[in-house]
């Protein structure tokens, strides 16, 4: 959907989603939604940004988007192709990794994610495709950004599985866990932007895209949203985002 | 040592067997799938870090019995739909899953090539993975007293890989994202290697990864064996063909005649859901 | 990022610090080695599979407290006489050591390069090792109940490696026998990489290993840096010199001269035996 | 020493260490004579005998003989050139390697082996390079074969310290810690061959070198040696083999 201002609500989110890279960081990179930001990250304001996808291409820049985690592209513009095992244990799994991107299919209050099953695990109403290396990446990298489109069926009180830990039940919960990360620290949507409370790691609105309403991010989650104070509007999309993440995904 | 495709999979895989078709988005081992679904093999246990398509059609085709995994979708595209219908419905029957995430299935397969009966991660903490799934334990650190995450050794009775090249003496070459295939095979009892030529002499690669003829069963020469997959240096992915199976896999009956014009096998007669 | 080799010493390596110079016969860091004697660094725990003149000469210049290793010998022609020296007489200063087997010795980097405390292993059954080394501990399966060995992770203040090549941005690459060399840098605290060359972009090369340059701190170009040991490529092993040092090394006034002549370092004060 | 019929007792030793190896076998072979003697059953009677070297390099074949584990030409010649990590944990470890081929500076009775120090640990009398590879070689290879020259300050009684078990203190010692390997099979010197006993594992001489008597054996070994009543003489060398060995190490 194009807002009156010319871009979709999707593209606001790969913007701002976009804007949590710096050009100094290495970022493990989900595919999808946060593929995309990724790359158009390093194409705009992010040049020296570290992309590692979890099929073994460190430092990999693709010069257009992979459809899957492991297509060719990934590969020939790395700067080093590694084993799926060298990946997850000697790069992930030490905590070289400064942030990672992941998506979900459920997100709960304390920002844990399920990818596995919507229902009972036994019996499920929705089986979905599962872990992957999410449950590690949100374990170790120091920092892990979320990006999901907000509604009810996603924003849910408590997830149906928890495949990646978020925040847990709160404070406390991952470091009697023994996880070094600091987990999620920032979930992006199609509505706005939402951070850990610092005190009681619950999930709140600190963000909104132009033209949405707290009423409007209310509706979409399912528990009682906490809105920050200080609520502040995301900046919209410059021309030259929105025309390089166009040519990224080709709806140019 | 260097087989038809059709006589590899009859000497390798029996039913019931632990058979693990390896290959990371790339090289994926898929017309050695299809041969398995033709020769109607039944009661698989089916490994794959990734399952994707490939799986979708041995799962819907009555293959399996058994899938251990830690991802099962169509990579950019999403579910699928024979998995699901496995999962949630039983059809054409009942499969049990044992799930991990892909840092335990890879530590499985290294501990399967090292020959050590488990593997030590930090991994699974605070996931709903753990409840539901007897193969995570944990350990711990006889130094630190810390506690970690311990998944037991994948042996697979046989491994499935696809590369680019092997040599007439059955060494094989493969290169670009090489993802588990080195592991997936050394742990094996027995392995199949489709390759997409038999070379005289395997010229070095920058990137190459080279599995000793010692540990390679059967090589079968099978080009465009990975399709539609890809197989770096010589074709590309066939992403429609992934986005098409989403329409394909959604219905059994286009399932069905898909299975008979494509692989050119039966539909399974459906199997009481479990 | 690109340094002189005695900025990049100075800056990365300590009195007191544990530092690893690895390379299994190929690619040994001699000229960084040969630099931290000419700073006199002093107290150093070293690390190494394979102590060979390089350390031996560490050793005898009196900056080595403690070695951690699992073979101290000098390839192909026989024993170190410095290390025997110091472990026999505690000339010019008790060494004190940590001894294991390589097997040990490379899991113990795998474990430092993976986050992990420690290492699980077939090894040391029956040996005399483990009543000498407390770093060798039994870790009990929890699905099958046996017992493996367990080793320390091993997570040095600096690593220092030779490599073939760097860019200019840092990217490191090695090719030959790379042996222990990427877990060693990746087990690191910090890392110092000398390489022949410093080029404009890395072309890549058949069996290749690359360090990327978040995981190097400080990359020197010494031409010639690991002589007498080799280069795959760049110069071949000097194996007379590997036999020219055992003279040399069996006397203490020929190898203090030999320390002021061709490193010129001083040679040390003789300490007290232990 | 060249003995009256041409060849000296080390090139016997050498030769009659190659018989012990065959085409179809891959061999882990140690330094020094070991690598002499693999590298002369490759030029011979055993041209397919897959050799590794725990410097990582598989299949190779060098075209001289290496000074050093890690010389280039193991590395030019193989097959594929692995990490270390990776030829212990994913080659020796799993049981893959039919032979190890090693050396002693002493061995026991049972065929332990020392390669550590002579004398006491803490305090010794002479410190020698130590372990290396060889304790995991003498677990996981199949079977195991020392390469030693024999006198008595090799043969002893009991070693100063076991670096690499052999049979232990006799029968059940192998199996009660796990070792999966059958441990050492024959010890060739350079007086002739010896063989655990089946029953009891104690080493015994089963085989003399060509001019080389029971006595002679007898007093170059520190403990009471047993001899086998089917004593047998190692065949002279071949003038072939002969010609290769001295190829390989310059005394041609």
């Amino acid at each position: 959907m194009t807002t009156a201002t010319g871009y979709t609500s999707d593209e606001m989110m790969t913007v701002a989603a976009a804007h949590a890279l710096t050009s100094e960081m290495a970022c493990f990179v989900g595919i999808g939604l946060p593929s995309t930001a990724a790359n158009l990250a390093c194409r705009t304001h992010a040049p020296g940004l570290w992309m590692i996808y979890e099929s073994g291409t460190l430092g990999t820049r693709p010069d257009t988007l992979p459809l899957s985690i492991g297509d060719g592209v990934l590969a020939e513009t790395a700067d080093t192709v590694v084993s799926v095992p060298e990946v997850f244990n000697y790069w992930l799994q030490p905590g070289r990794i400064d942030v990672g991107f992941l998506g979900a299919a459920q997100i709960d209050r304390y920002a844990n994610i399920n990818t596995t099953v919507i229902g009972d695990y036994a019996d499920p109403k929705v089986r979905l495709p599962g872990a992957g290396g999410a449950p590690e990446i949100a374990a170790s990298c120091r920092e892990v950004v979320v990006i999901v489109r907000q509604n009810t069926r996603a924003f849910v009180e408590r997830v149906d599985f928890v495949t990646s830990l978020g925040h847990g039940g709160g404070p406390g919960d991952r470091e009697r866990l023994g996880l070094r990360g600091f987990g999620p620290t920032r979930v992006i949507t199609d509505l706005g932007v939402l951070k850990p409370d610092p005190a009681t790691r619950e999930l709140t609105l600190v963000q909104l895209h132009p033209g949405v309403t707290v009423e409007d991010a209310r509706a979409a989650t399912g528990w009682d949203l906490a809105v920050s104070p200080e609520l502040a509007t995301t900046p919209e999309p410059t021309a030259e985002e929105l025309s390089v993440l166009r040519s990224l995904t080709g709806r140019g | 040592m260097i087989v038809p495709l059709d006589e590899g999979v009859r000497e390798l895989v029996g039913d019931g067997d632990t058979v693990a078709l390896e290959g990371f988005t790339h090289l994926i081992p898929v017309a050695a799938g299809h041969e398995i679904i033709r020769q109607g093999r039944r009661d698989l246990t089916l490994v794959r870090m990734t399952p994707d398509i490939v799986y979708d059609q041995l799962i819907g085709a009555g293959c399996a019995a058994r899938l251990v995994f830690s991802w099962g979708g169509n990579p950019g595209v999403g579910s699928l739909h024979r998995f699901r219908d496995a999962i949630q419905h039983g059809w054409p029957r009942p499969l049990e899953i044992e799930e991990h995430s892909h840092a335990g299935m890879a530590n499985r397969y290294v501990a399967g090539a090292s020959g050590l009966p488990f593997a030590v991660l930090r991994g699974y903490a605070g996931t709903d993975l753990v409840g539901q799934t007897e193969t995570i334990k944990t350990v711990e650190c006889p130094f630190t007293g810390e506690h970690l995450a311990a998944v037991p050794a994948l042996n697979p009775d046989v491994t499935i890989v696809h590369a680019q090249r092997a040599d007439r003496a059955g060494n094989v070459q493969l290169w670009g994202i090489t993802g588990i295939q080195k592991e997936a095979v050394l742990a094996a009892q027995r392995s199949l290697v489709t390759v997409e030529e038999v070379v005289d002499e395997l010229k070095p690669v920058a990137g190459q990864v080279i599995l000793p003829a010692r540990v390679v069963s059967a090589v079968a020469e099978v080009p465009g064996g990975s399709r539609p997959s890809y197989a770096h240096g010589y074709y590309a992915r066939d992403n429609s063909a992934y986005q098409d199976w989403d329409a394909v896999s959604r219905d059994r009956e286009r399932f069905a005649e898909w299975l008979e014009n494509e692989v050119g096998a039966q539909a399974p007669l459906p199997g009481k859901a479990g």
